[in-house]
């Protein structure tokens, strides 16, 4: 089993990387769904036996992460018709050395602190960081406010897949929060970035300094 | 009994408000839910705690305080809210700033949401599953978005963004934490408060400190600790007085959050090390504060800056601990009440003198007579000057940190004080002395002072009395709940 | 104990209630009619702690945090106390009389609401006897005089000296913060202090403050910055200068006749408690001296009166803090005698100086009134239509100069002793110390006697220069009368400034056995210096009758002022205090900061010739260039936020990673 | 020493109030005698007294009643001055510890009345005086005082009628030079504060360099007899304090006053000769001069402290 967690972990990291390196948003969308429903799969085999809970919540994080998320970003994409470049600040050959810097760090950082128990994969926790990373670099030098959100889901899923193998009792209570608390943060997201979209015709989040000293 | 009720009561007037076509029932159900939520909360002072989903929601006595603050600075705002939304004018109007013209969103949307954001706060006080901390947190970030984007023009709408996505970033990072956390404990425990104190010895201590860094960092951001705070001048300045008061209350259970961690970590005998983080992460922000408070141009975003200032002095205030986690917790009523009052009081200001300038804003005691002088009243109570609560609250910190010899702590502390005191009190009385100048217009023509409404003014009167009581006199049972409060969240 | 709750009370409840009437009148009796009987309440216990020095303590059953509130008079307190009531009651007379003229433009409220609560302030002050509620009552002296001073909030100027004053005095708080707060400090402080005194919630929370004891030299230097900040000691006193005169003169007679002393008492408290180092005494001497003749130079070099008499308020605070400091050097090095009178010639100071420059503020209070002008150059011959006034100011004037038969000499005489005693003692380390006081001294009454001849002869004689002048009127009686009572209480303390010295070494003896045996001589010498006085005032007054009697009948003629036949007399060409203290300004140029340029009469038909000076307070300067240049430098930083959401993340990241580096290393 | 009233000090003290006018006699004499000119009678000073006191007045109008203030109260402050002062080693009719700051105290209160009855004129000319005169005070007092602090800490008590009582041959002879130095100046000050030359000219009324003189030109009738009265005593007071000083005590109640009454019309005669062998020094250079008075007398207590 653990095997397969790792093969889906070692995806995540490529998609992380082809993230870093695409430059069209529709794409990294895709990228992003792959993710979430690779992750679906993560609460199924983080341990061995099968639970209720635990089907329960990846058929939702499939559903949310894999369809409607994507929908939704594709949604406002076209309501905000803008070329669909993820126009970056940092180049996308900088970008995927930063990538491998990142994952240098994360291994480092996954090293210092140990994975206790057996059930959980060495992998797990830089893949995690890594992941994290990436979301936050995506965040800080895309200037389009969808891809912003779309590397805000990129730092969601990492989270997510370290939550899903690292909690093994997981609480349905807790999970459902969770999900609904992500999903309606994105759908909020949309509708600013459509709002935003009508007030200013374009939507590059960077262009939004009025507010400073 | 009465403390869930806290949560579903508002919940359920919050679904309500969103259905009533009338304005005026929706006016008084927000009123009478202000008033029904404070008495649930007084009653739950005086019923022993029962538990909700197997204790995973409990109120416990740090939780009645929070509530308890939470709940009075509600019910100022509702009643303010309840003017306020009559004053607003429906229908495009001038933007006060650049002259464009702009509505508000539905009266019906911004009620809704702001019970909504009630309950959310609730459920947080009552959290003692760190899982179910993190989702009531981020509840009250997306109930709140909608209401900064009450005023549909441009720089609320990007208030919002910036609030949504920091405020998301830094959430995540929490949830990361939170995960690690129960990671320290080989995943076998479960996110219940209970259970990790009880597992602390044995828990990672390198994935405690991570996790705590990560939780830190994460509510840090929502609880405006700097350099996260970033989102807060330009919400505070943007958003509705009644928001930015509300909003205090948002900072105040992001730090309960905090303290919620920390227990864990006293549990697992890493107390040093957070401590030293909150100390850290606390003069920062008094000090960033401090620089932004100095010529200050925009008396919201002065206000919202005091209020970075004020969480920095309560993360120092717990991270000195012993007396000084007792006094933080004095601070959080002294300070909640004070801001709440000058929020209101500056929503005043705006609407007589239509400008958020500081420059343009003169002889405030004579144009306002009855916010002018609150507002005076307010910048003391800020500054902690006596008779205000926030004297009290800064001394007991002081003390401790003197107690504890940490000299240059406590000369930082002071100092830091000290600019900050400058900054707010210069602009401040800058803006309450001299002749009022000629952009005083009521119903269109200039006069000398403005005739001001009863909604307007009781709300910060209430609270600006309350911060005096807190100042010279604290009721019984509200000192014995602190006292055993700042024990559980690791004072004495 | 009953009457000093009762006191408090009235200061509190008048604060109130002058708030309440809508009508002009009603509010400013109500306020200051308070003001009045809270004194005289508060006058009968300290009267009796002054005949008998007791200790009284009224304690305040006060909820936690704070603890037991305790408030006490001994005799220190009420040697402080008493003068202090007395001066605020007259001022809460006087102000009922200056005020009334902004009835209409002003509420009175807010004016009385604040001068009650700086009456219950002081009083608590001078009374209390544990650091939290000494700090208390100190914010609230600090913010309440604050308030009064920015009363004219409509002047700019005035709106600066109150932001420099409300600046000056939290930053000199900070350093009273620290010294009230050390665990287990205590007011007055206690030499190593205990542990574990201030009240927390619990039991575990006492046993958290346990902490071993301070470095008594530590508290002093707090004291002193603490303490001195409020007394004007330079140079951390530079905003008195500002605030004093931009205060309504009642308010102003108040800052510099009592709440100057507060800060002496603080510092005295701190010396009587502790056990002083010698280096204590010279450290407060050699302030003391600088402060003295810097603020007598200050008053030389300016031009308004109100300005003239905050620096000269500041000479004095000099004088009684050369005084503590040869007490402290008495303390340190075994020299009992120098310690009682130091300490001594600092109390009999106090009184005096509080009462003439009250009466001067009055009286200039009065001119101002009288007149509408404030530069001294622009009056001129106003005696003759404010003849109290102008004689009040003169007996104020030769008080505050300390010549006989005022009070004000015997305290210079008690000091100037003390010195001289200083240097004869055997005691090595003493001696220069004492020089300095004794050179200081005679230094500051020579300039301080110029400084008040020129006030007087600028302001009161000769003949009008402008039209403010000509039309001076004499003020109302509700002014007139405080003046009036303050102008005989001057002469008595001269006559009976043995009985205040005496006073004074009974308050002094708990902390210094032996004091009012070895101020004995003194107190007798200054019996006959007051059979001198007498004699004096028996000469004077046979000259008066003998020059009655020689010119009676014979033809007293009034001409114009034969000044060597000069033809053409103008009331422009009189010499202007200006001009009267430019040769002493420029002999201490150095001091008095004071620049002057002369435009020279030139060629055979000269046209003009001016003198123009000015000066300006270096210290203060150099003050508010250093709070410029740092307040540039930090709006330098606001480059920090410029609304990119992209660097607030970045922002976030960066400091994940640092924590997360400093958690994990 | 405890303070007293010594009663025997009041024929001491009516010799000085009758023989001080002739000082200025002696003075003039002497000058006269220099100049090779017969020269005023010796009794002048006590005609011009005669006839002032029997004068009307006139007065300016732009006085007040402090003007006529100045000239009695000057003439009283020196008076009870004069009790002060011991003659010869003899005391004063007052003596107590300190009491040489009351003696400072009341030429300073003269000072200050007949600086203000000069400014209530409201003529720039004797404000000008009146300004020079208070600037010259400053340092003048403070060589004064610390002169006599130097006397009290030679012999060891603080009030002026011990010192000089004490002051016999023996300790005059151990703190010789420390004496000569006071004693100079001293009698710098006695020069400044009695107006003569090099400080001031008594007999220019109309220069713009004059100090007292100026101050009371307004002045006429019994009020300048006053101050013209004054003016002897005070040269009688200081000279008492001085010739003390110098010549030392012997403890003889009839043989030392009698010297020191010698002492002091010598004092006259060396005045009349240094007045009319040396012209009165600048301006400018007179605040050198009382300065250079002052560093003397702190030399001079320095030397003693060491």
């Amino acid at each position: 089993m653990i095997s397969l967690v790792e093969f889906i972990l070692v995806g995540l990291v490529l998609t992380n990387l082809v993230l870093l390196g695409t430059s069209r948003i529709g794409l990294c969308i895709r990228m992003v769904a792959f993710q979430g429903v690779g992750l679906a799969l993560l609460p199924l085999l983080g341990h061995g036996e099968f639970e209720l809970t635990s089907l329960a919540i990846s058929g939702a994080t499939a559903l949310l992460k894999g369809w409607i998320f994507p929908t939704l970003l594709f949604r406002s994409l076209e309501s905000a018709h803008v070329r669909a470049e993820v126009e970056p600040y940092v180049g996308y050959s900088n970008s995927l050395l930063f990538g491998v810097a990142a994952l240098g760090v994360s291994v480092w950082l996954g090293g210092r602190m140990p994975v206790p128990g057996p059930g959980v994969p060495q992998l797990l926790t830089p893949v995690a960081f890594f992941t994290i990373l990436v979301g936050l670099f995506g965040i800080v030098t895309r200037r389009k406010a969808v891809s912003q959100v779309v590397s805000y889901l990129v730092l969601e899923n990492g989270i997510f897949a370290f939550g899903a193998v690292a909690l093994r009792k997981a609480q349905l209570l807790v999970e459902m929060g969770i999900l609904l608390d992500v999903f309606v943060a994105v759908f909020v997201m949309g509708i600013a970035i459509f709002r935003i979209n009508r007030e200013f015709d374009h939507i590059d989040a960077d262009r939004l300094a009025s507010l400073k000293e | 009994m009465p403390a869930r009720w806290t949560i579903l009561a508002p919940a359920a007037a919050g679904a309500a408000a969103f259905v009533i076509p009338d304005d005026r029932t929706r006016r008084g159900l927000l009123a009478a839910t202000g008033v029904a939520h404070l008495a649930l909360t007084l009653l739950a002072f005086r019923v022993p705690a029962r538990s909700w989903f197997d204790g995973a929601l409990l109120l416990d006595d740090a939780g009645r305080l929070f509530l308890l603050i939470t709940s009075v600075l509600f019910l100022a705002a509702a009643f303010y809210t309840v003017g306020y939304l009559r004053r607003e004018t429906t229908g495009r109007r001038q933007d006060m700033v650049e002259g464009r013209l702009f509505s508000n969103s539905p009266e019906a949307r911004f009620t809704g949401c702001l019970l909504l954001f009630l309950s959310a706060l609730s459920f947080v006080c009552m959290a003692q599953n760190l899982g179910l901390l993190w989702v009531g947190v981020e509840a009250t970030t997306l109930a709140s978005a909608p209401l900064i984007y009450f005023h549909r023009h441009h720089r609320s709408l990007e208030a919002t963004w910036k609030y949504l996505l920091l405020c998301s970033v830094g959430i995540a990072l929490a949830l990361f934490g939170t995960y690690m956390l129960a990671l320290a404990g080989g995943g076998e425990v479960s996110l219940g408060l209970p259970a990790l104190m009880a597992a602390g010895p044995t828990l990672n201590p390198v994935l405690l400190k991570a996790a705590f860094v990560f939780l830190l960092v994460g509510y840090g951001t929502k609880m405006g600790l700097a350099p996260m705070h970033t989102w807060l001048p330009d919400v505070y300045s943007e958003s509705p007085s009644v928001v930015a008061l509300m909003s205090t209350c948002l900072l105040n259970v992001s730090f309960l959050a905090i303290l919620r961690v920390r227990q864990v970590l006293a549990a697992a005998g890493q107390a040093e090390f957070g401590n030293d983080l909150l100390v850290f992460l606390g003069l920062t922000s008094m000090a960033w504060a401090a620089v932004f408070l100095l010529r200050q141009t925009d008396y919201k975003r002065l206000l919202a800056y005091s209020s970075v200032e004020h969480m920095g002095i309560l993360a120092f205030g717990a991270g000195i601990g012993g007396m000084g986690m007792f006094g933080s917790l004095m601070h959080l009523f002294a300070h909640g009440v004070a801001k709440g009052a000058m929020f209101l009081l500056a929503g005043n200001i705006l609407a007589a003198y239509k400008t958020k300038d500081v420059s343009g804003v003169r002889g405030l005691v004579r144009a306002l007579p009855y916010s002018g002088p609150l507002w005076v009243a307010g910048l003391l109570a800020l500054t902690g000057m006596p008779p205000f609560g926030a004297f009290v609250s800064e001394l007991s910190i002081l003390r401790a940190a003197l107690a504890g010899e940490r000299y240059i702590l406590a000369g930082i502390f002071l100092l830091l004080l000290a600019v900050a005191f400058i900054g707010i009190t210069t602009a401040g009385m800058r803006m309450a002395q001299g002749q009022p100048g000629s952009n005083l217009t009521e119903a269109g023509k200039p006069v000398a002072a403005i005739h001001e409404s009863w909604s307007a003014c009781l709300p910060p009167l209430g609270l600006i009395l309350a911060a005096v009581l807190l100042g010279l006199f604290y009721p019984a049972p509200l000192a014995e709940v602190m006292a055993t409060a700042s024990r559980v969240t690791g004072g004495f | 104990m009953i009457f000093f709750a009762a006191c408090l009370a009235t200061f509190l409840l008048g604060a109130v209630l002058s708030l309440l009437p809508r009508s002009f009148r009603a509010a400013s009796i109500l306020g200051s009619g308070m003001a009045v009987l809270g004194c005289l309440l508060g006058l009968i216990p300290a009267a009796q702690a002054l005949v008998a020095p007791q200790d009284w303590v009224l304690a305040l059953a006060w909820p936690p945090p704070w603890g037991l509130g305790r408030l006490a008079i001994d005799g220190i307190s009420a040697l402080f106390l008493t003068p202090a009531l007395v001066l605020i009651a007259l001022g809460a007379v006087y102000g009922r009389g200056y005020l009334a003229e902004t009835e209409g433009r002003k509420k009175a409220g807010p004016p009385w609401f604040f001068y009650n609560i700086l009456a219950a302030a002081i009083t608590g002050v001078f009374t209390a006897r544990d650091p939290f509620l000494l700090l208390l009552c100190w914010e609230a002296m600090a913010l309440s005089s604050y308030f009064l001073v920015c009363l004219e909030d409509g002047d700019g100027a005035v709106r600066r000296a109150a932001r420099i004053y409300l600046v000056a005095s939290h930053l000199g708080a900070a350093f009273l913060l620290v010294l009230c707060l050390l665990p287990g400090a205590t007011w007055p402080p206690a030499q190593g202090v205990a542990a574990g005194l201030f009240v927390g919630f619990s039991a575990e929370g006492a046993a958290t403050l346990a902490v071993g004891a301070v470095p008594a030299g530590a508290l002093f230097l707090l004291a002193l910055v603490g303490f001195g900040s409020k007394a004007g000691l330079a140079p951390f006193g530079v905003w008195l200068p500002e605030a004093h005169p931009a205060a309504p003169s009642h308010v102003s007679a108040v800052l510099s006749g009592v709440m100057i002393k507060t800060g002496v008492y603080g510092i005295l408290r701190v010396l009587l408690a502790l056990n002083p180092e010698p280096w204590w005494g010279w450290t407060l001497v050699a302030m003391g001296g600088v402060t003295a003749v810097l603020g007598v130079a200050g008053a030389l070099g300016q031009s308004e009166l109100k300005r003239l008499l905050a620096w000269s308020s500041m000479e004095n605070a000099g004088l009684m803090l050369m005084g503590l400091g040869l007490g402290a050097l008495g303390r340190a090095m075994g020299a009992p005698l120098v310690a009682a009178l130091g300490f001594g010639a600092a109390l009999v100071h106090v009184v005096n100086h509080g009462v003439f420059k009250s009466l001067l503020f009055f009286c200039a209070g009065s001119v101002l009134h009288g007149t509408g002008e404030r530069r001294m150059d622009q009056l001129g011959g106003v005696l003759g239509r404010m003849p109290v006034t102008g004689a009040t100011f003169l007996v104020a004037a030769l008080g505050i100069c300390g010549l006989p038969p005022m009070g004000g000499f015997a305290s210079e005489l008690v000091l100037g002793l003390c010195a001289i005693k200083g240097l004869l003692l055997p005691v090595s380390g003493l001696d220069i110390p004492s020089l300095g006081v004794l050179a200081a001294l005679v230094l500051c009454a020579g300039m301080a006697a110029a400084v008040f001849v020129g006030a007087f002869g600028t302001v009161f004689l000769g003949a009008a220069r402008s039209q403010a002048a000509t039309q001076a009127h004499e003020s109302p009686r509700a002014m007139r009368g405080p003046m009036i009572v303050l102008a005989v209480l001057a002469p008595l303390l001269g006559l009976g400034a043995a009985l205040v010295l005496q006073t004074a070494l009974l308050a002094l003896e708990p902390a210094l056995p032996g004091a009012v045996v070895l101020g004995a001589p003194t107190v007798e010498a200054l019996w006959v210096a007051a059979m001198v006085f007498g004699l004096l005032l028996a000469l004077f007054g046979g000259l008066f009758i003998l020059r009655r009697a020689l010119l009676r009948g014979r033809d007293v003629r009034t001409g114009p002022t034969w000044d060597c036949g000069y033809a053409a007399p103008t009331a422009r060409i009189q010499y202007t205090y200006s001009s009267f203290a430019q040769p002493l300004a420029d002999m201490f140029q150095a001091l008095t900061g004071r620049t002057g340029s002369t435009t020279r009469p030139w060629g055979l038909f000269p046209a003009r010739a001016g003198y123009v000076a000015e000066t300006q307070d270096r210290i203060l300067q150099g003050f508010l260039g250093l709070f410029g240049f740092i307040n540039a430098k930090l709006e330098a930083m606001h480059r920090l936020q410029q609304g990119q959401v992209h660097v607030y993340v970045l922002y976030i990241a960066a400091t994940l990673v640092a924590l997360l580096a400093w958690g994990l290393w | 020493m405890s303070p007293a009233v010594h009663l025997d000090a009041l024929w001491r003290i009516a010799v000085g109030l009758v023989l001080c006018p002739l000082l200025f006699g002696v003075i003039n004499r002497v000058k006269a005698k220099f100049a090779g000119r017969q020269g005023q009678p010796l009794l002048q000073t006590y005609y011009d007294l005669a006839k002032l006191l029997g004068k009307g007045a006139v007065y300016s109008a732009t006085t007040s009643w402090v003007f006529p203030l100045g000239p009695m109260l000057g003439l009283a402050c020196i008076l009870a001055a004069l009790t002060l002062a011991p003659l010869g080693g003899q005391p004063g009719l007052f003596s107590f510890e300190g009491d040489l700051f009351l003696f400072a105290g009341l030429l300073s209160l003269g000072r200050f009345a007949t600086a203000a009855a000069a400014l209530d004129t409201g003529s720039s000319f004797e404000g000008m005086g009146a300004s020079r005169e208070m600037q010259f005070a400053v340092p003048a007092e403070l060589a004064q005082v610390l002169g006599l602090a130097a006397l009290a800490q030679a012999t060891g008590t603080y009030s002026l009628s011990e010192m000089l009582a004490r002051l016999d041959m023996a300790r005059w002879v151990a703190t010789g030079p420390v004496l000569a130095l006071t004693s100079t100046a001293l009698f710098l000050v006695l020069l400044a504060e009695t107006c003569r030359i090099p400080v001031d000219d008594p007999n220019t009324h109309l220069e713009l360099t004059m100090i007292h003189e100026v101050m009371v030109l307004d002045h006429s009738g019994p009020d300048f007899a006053f101050i013209l009265y004054g003016q002897g005593v005070k040269l009688w007071t200081l000279g008492a304090v001085l010739t003390g000083l110098i010549i030392p005590a012997r403890g003889d109640a009839l043989l030392d006053p009698a010297l020191g009454a010698l002492g002091i019309f010598g004092l006259a005669v060396a005045i009349g000769i240094g007045e009319s062998s040396m012209a009165r020094l600048r301006l400018l250079l007179v605040p050198r001069l009382l300065v250079g008075a002052t560093a003397l007398s702190g030399l001079a207590l320095i030397l003693l402290l060491r």
